[in-house]
């Protein structure tokens, strides 16, 4: 039985030879055979790999792939007008697509493999191409000798990848130019992804060497792309005929199944971030359960009170925000930490998207950064307060909450600014030589004809 | 020939066309339309977005008739639709020149 | 290899001290240490906790909120009109929120901890809030030493709370008012459900001590739900309109992808609730194949016999039918058990829903009743039956088939009454204190707008 | 740990003794008692059953249901005009109840047990009604002494049997008779698709012994489906209004939702057909992530370069051609094999589906013959190619790679063959007994209302 | 000028333009409506509910013509919707003082 | 009376709306339809099948009015129809005989 005890899971998070290392394919193949003896030796037993651990990675690879086609995608594309459902639709499906296809190629490597002199900021390319993998690779877990496939774990991580670039066209839909975002993304997962992945999750990294807590991609994921979404809304300027013309959701009932299935599938984002079919998956997928029905009838709550009818867009909004601020805590706090953060975090996102967005006037379509980046930044903080055992958290040794928070708002920090720079440089670049926004009369007309020469109801 | 051209309220449709029935009206032709009146609608916010509906589902009953059955029809009309709220619809009754069945050829009050 | 000959199975169903037993945490985080040789002494071994169990345990629990969300929530949404459609997304997501946070607090605990003097009928305090669990909380199977999570015992059966209460707007939707819904809700989990399953489910529970079988929950969900359905539907009244105007369902394929997404994920429901990763899981789910299959072609050839045509309604409520059906005997029966109650089953659904509900005259918005009780009721008493290894089933110790079915009667009986009158109380006292039914201009106008401020669809 | 060096995994492909080899239940029942010393003496050791394995065999049974329900039926749902949307989800969802229960009944017998004499072409009788089998008995997976029980591995072969038949119905959407294709349906599965599943899959079946390659079902499924298709296209004749009227999708969102659940799903497809949680099922996952990842944007490339716009149906219609290519060589294959596979066989399903059905002139309604056909053909012979250990595969013993291919070809042209003219006789028979094809004034008015008294969406 | 406004069954749309176009007519407006007539409905059944739809889908396309062309634009319709079966639709045909061209500003016979 | 009847560009609703209740108009009744006109559509290609949209979606908005201030009305839609590009839409102009409120049963000017 797994050594379990907060004191140990805690200790397990803090100390670097036990994150993601990897036993290098071909090495193994032969080096297996003769492993056991010379292990014995060193008292390091025999890798370990539990057929229960694998078949819960896939499933969680598959249930993050979920999320996105066509979870995200439906949640996003149920948002905006009928004449652009089908550009979301691909553009999601396309960057899943794409993300795929770099992560084999080169983003694997360069943000999990070791990345020799720049390691704490970068993978190498020993693994391009996957090209050094056998199915004999292991990759580590959290816990002393026990180990899954690599080719399993390239692909979780894949999916990771995938949501991430796909999440950042909520900021910027109803307008963007097709090709274009492509060479975006392909250069956003390189630039922006990988480094901060690495960062966050491999040994070595440098916010990992520093103690930042990220079960499950608070910072890689959720406030990586919300800030890529706000730079991008707000550098391809609003929408025509924002402010003024109707703009309501085009299908609130795909949204809700977008919602939905987003829920059903971050069990396999949060859970299957514990890496192992263990109590600890349980315990995240308990919060994974509770923060989100906290958050989203906080919402819900708010939107009553403050404008006197509770929504259904208010509810799966809020569900998505609480998923979000328990992202980086899933495996870490206690149930009654998830459902007060993510109570209050629901109702910090209802604000950022009542007011905040009013407030500062740019057109973040559907809501990238007062969902994702405000609540992921929320969440990251809190994480260093219900990690406390006295809350309920599964504790840290020599833990310091102060400390701890300080080392989470670092995490936020560099995340904000490397990938809000980082996004800065890349939109622009690509502006320049692609140019981003499609012309006036196509947006009027939708992308759906004018980009992808299709409409989608016929009726 | 007339053509008598009811905005009424959508849930009004079954009683309304029996009524016609009853009068001897075989046929009639109905359309989907949003009206704007005094009827006020209503206000949407969706995630801090706020627009106001003033477009109301309605729907529009055309009916072709002899000009002796106008006011039979616009009567039975009026007494089906209405629920004295605001926003019962209208009646516009116009002038038509001829009416042809496309299946035979027929014309004017033969085709009705 | 688990000893998993028919008569085992038989006499592990009726031995109380393997049901559900929990082994509490905070005793066990200090205890495992000692238990190998302490147990060893008392001849019982160390428990096992099979990661294969535990990776199918966490997808069945998946699987389950998948039904609701979007699978139920879709399902119901379909068959209301358009103007409704939201309403009902609403109800049943919010309920999802509400249900989890409720069986966190104290629904757990109520329904599946010891209940001292009461425990014949209602579990205790003692895990109120999941205080006094960890991640070393492990939770009994069927099998001797085999143990699960509590953690993951705890969400799994969270899941199946949520659902049951979900299943109960169907009854009266259109009409109702959502807060009191939810107060109605909260209610009607802690004094009707938690109940119910602590009698049906928990060791020492009434009814589990008098042998009723009930492998998945044909009692505690679906007999439980549906009569609290029709309570509600008797109640609240007939919808505005009803009988006089057009009520067609406003999305056939929202229905169908709802009833296969039911289909689906109640393999979680079904297999899931054997506990563990064996062969008994797989018998559960052939069952839970053959028996909805036989039972929608059932009712499509009945529909075809009297009304002259199949109908993709048909067949789909046929196999929801069928699902619920074979729920309680789902890893009990043998697959030709399951295919001749799923056809039986099919058709007396049928004629519930065609002849019994209009000669009545109450309006079941959307036929819980006559679908989830009536075939429930079938399906606990014909569990009596096909439970008979002569007849393919896995057998009983002392079985006697007609001792066995009136247990099964017996059973059916409490459930429904207690939920018949629990419901009928509960609805009172919300209906007094806030009212139940929307006003008659909401309903004509429709609860999206009225309700919740939002229309489903701007096309 | 598993002997997973690629020539160890070459040789399992090609020994008989270990394909789904079968441990008959009743003999087990009291065997295994004595199976240890017993066969301990024969140097076999007791078979395990792991039950991580069987955990993720259900999951991906369950994962192969949702691809054909809703997936599939939505997928094709999406592309047919709105009159005639719930003939296809009925029809779909109504195969794979039929095909479930004929697959218990007798179908399963005769794919995947011995045939006896026959055994080379097809199974025998022996598991009728799964007469014979209990929860102990086993099916062999690939590697030695490694089983699953029998009845996970009858649900999951039973959802093969299924979408093979519902794939076939796109070939004639909008014009078949409900209840004569529910007839060709049971008689196809029985006379063309059980032989062939046995020929391929079963030990003693003709192309297994033959050594044609075929991982999760290119020709099995793929072929078999795509050409009975055709021919079912070609015999009922045109739609009223091909090539004159708008046939444009009624709704491609709905049509998005199919594919993506159809990529959810393949994983349990191709990685299920592992039959173990290893890393030879993550490799599989691999492939079947990058090979449609390639195959959809090769298209949309395809299109832009040919069309000017890269559209949502070509992408979403890529990716299901990437995942029927890379169905044959999923374990089989290196991810960079697959990649390329994918993008061929993207392009050449774009030429079928653009000029061949064009050309030729049949109106294969939903392109079941160029995409799952001709799709299913190359994968089937690049399989031959891409499992050599140079370009990454698995490598096979006494590889020769123009051997091999002239296998695979092999392979290919009995399946055309035998499906072909079975379907042939098939459909002949079932039009001279009952008819085919519905009224003209049926297929314009829709089959929705004609064939079964309902209309899709009532807004 | 004259507004003719005819009912058709939808499949007939497109011949019905092409008729047109060849007329020389350049323009039209399309609108899709729900009609009750001769023209049985169906029932349809959902779970135990009967419902008589009377309302068939039909098009309704209005060409603003001179009233020359009245005549020859009334029989190119008839001559391409007709079916022969009851339900094929009538043709309405009513006066219109002007018509105006939005972007230019052009009125009556110009403007079509 | 008159009904005007303006074909315009969707996006123009609104502020049509707005001018007319500038000039005192109270009510309107808007419809759904698809126009086919000089205008050109686009080439729909899916999986190989290539179809020729020719109809666009368009608003038909409908006045009835006092004869009085048709060109009032008329001269607004146009100030604020108008983009200048082809497909900006048409305005028709025909007589009404009787205008009836349904809730009041008032009549021609008096139910506007
Ligand atoms: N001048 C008008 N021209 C065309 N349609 C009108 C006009 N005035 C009202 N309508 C239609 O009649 C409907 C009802 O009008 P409204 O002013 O809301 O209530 P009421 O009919 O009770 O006076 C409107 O929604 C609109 O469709
Ligand atoms: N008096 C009428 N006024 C308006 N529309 C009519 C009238 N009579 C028929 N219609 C329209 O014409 C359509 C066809 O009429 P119907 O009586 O079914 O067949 P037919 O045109 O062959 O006589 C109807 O569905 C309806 O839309
Ligand atoms: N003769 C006509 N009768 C009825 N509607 C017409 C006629 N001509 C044009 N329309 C309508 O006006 C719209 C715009 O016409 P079009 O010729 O495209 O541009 P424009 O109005 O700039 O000349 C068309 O889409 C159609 O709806």
């Amino acid at each position: 039985m797994q050594d379990n005890t907060p004191s140990a899971i805690g200790r397990r998070w803090l100390d670097p030879s036990r994150s993601f290392g990897l036993i290098s394919g071909l090495g193994l193949a032969t080096g297996l055979l003769l492993a056991g003896p010379a292990l014995a030796q060193d008292a390091d037993p025999a890798p370990i790999v539990d057929k229960g651990d694998v078949a819960w990675m896939m499933v969680s690879t598959i249930l993050v792939l979920l999320m996105t086609i066509p979870g995200l995608a439906l949640f996003y594309g149920g948002l905006v007008r009928s004449k652009n459902i089908l550009s979301v639709l691909t553009q999601v499906t396309a960057i899943v697509c794409v993300a795929s296809l770099m992560w084999v190629g080169w983003g694997y490597s360069m943000a999990l493999t070791d990345g020799g002199a720049l390691n704490a900021y970068v993978g190498g390319f020993s693994q391009i191409g996957l090209a050094n993998m056998t199915a004999d690779s292991l990759a580590a877990t959290f816990s002393d000798g026990i180990f899954i496939p690599e080719y399993v774990f390239v692909i979780f991580q894949m999916t990771f990848a995938a949501i991430t670039a796909a999440l950042i066209v909520g900021g910027f839909a109803e307008r963007i130019k097709f090709g274009p975002l492509m060479v975006f993304t392909i250069l956003w997962l390189t630039f922006v992804y990988a480094p901060i992945c690495h960062m966050v999750w491999a040994s070595g990294g440098y916010l990992f060497e520093l103690g930042a807590l990220d079960f499950a991609g608070g910072t890689v994921v959720h406030i990586n792309s919300g800030i890529a979404a706000l730079v991008g809304a707000v550098m391809l300027g609003r929408r025509v005929g924002h402010g003024s013309e109707q703009m309501a959701p085009h299908s609130l009932p795909f949204t809700m199944i977008g919602a939905a299935l987003l829920w059903v599938g971050w069990f396999g984002f949060n859970a299957g971030s514990n890496l192992e079919a263990t109590a600890g998956a349980g315990l995240a997928m308990i919060n994974t359960f509770v923060a989100p029905a906290a958050a989203g009838l906080a919402w819900q709550v708010a939107e009553w009170v403050t404008r006197g009818k509770p929504s259904l867009l208010g509810l799966a909004s809020g569900v998505v925000a609480g998923l979000v601020v328990v992202t980086p805590m899933a495996g870490i706090a206690g149930p009654m930490g998830a459902i007060v953060c993510g109570a209050i975090g629901g109702v910090i996102c209802y604000i950022a998207v009542m007011y905040l967005k009013n407030g500062l006037g740019y057109d973040d379509s559907l809501d990238v950064f007062g969902i994702h980046c405000v609540g992921g930044i929320f969440g990251a903080i809190a994480t260093g307060v219900v990690v406390d055992a006295n809350l309920g958290g599964i504790g840290l040794d020599d833990y310091n909450m102060a400390a701890q928070v300080t080392t989470q708002a670092t995490g936020v920090i560099i995340t904000l600014l490397w990938s809000g720079l980082g996004s800065l440089v890349l939109f622009t670049v690509v502006s320049i030589v692609f140019g981003l926004r499609v012309p006036e009369d196509h947006e009027r007309e939708g992308l759906d004809i004018t980009a992808h020469g299709e409409r989608a109801y016929n009726m | 020939m007339k053509l008598v051209a009811a905005i009424i309220k959508p849930f009004k449709l079954d009683e309304v066309r029996e009524a016609l029935t009853k009068l001897g009206v075989t046929g009639l032709t109905v359309t989907e339309v949003k009206g704007f009146g005094r009827q006020k609608g209503h206000t949407e916010i969706y995630r801090g977005a706020e627009y106001k509906v003033s477009f109301l589902p309605k729907l529009k009953v055309e009916i072709a008739v002899k000009s002796e059955m106008v006011d039979a029809v616009v009567e039975a009309i009026v007494g089906k639709a209405k629920t004295g709220q605001i926003g019962d619809g209208k009646i516009f009754v116009s002038p038509i020149d001829h009416v042809i069945r496309i299946r035979t050829g027929e014309t004017d009050s033969q085709a009705l």
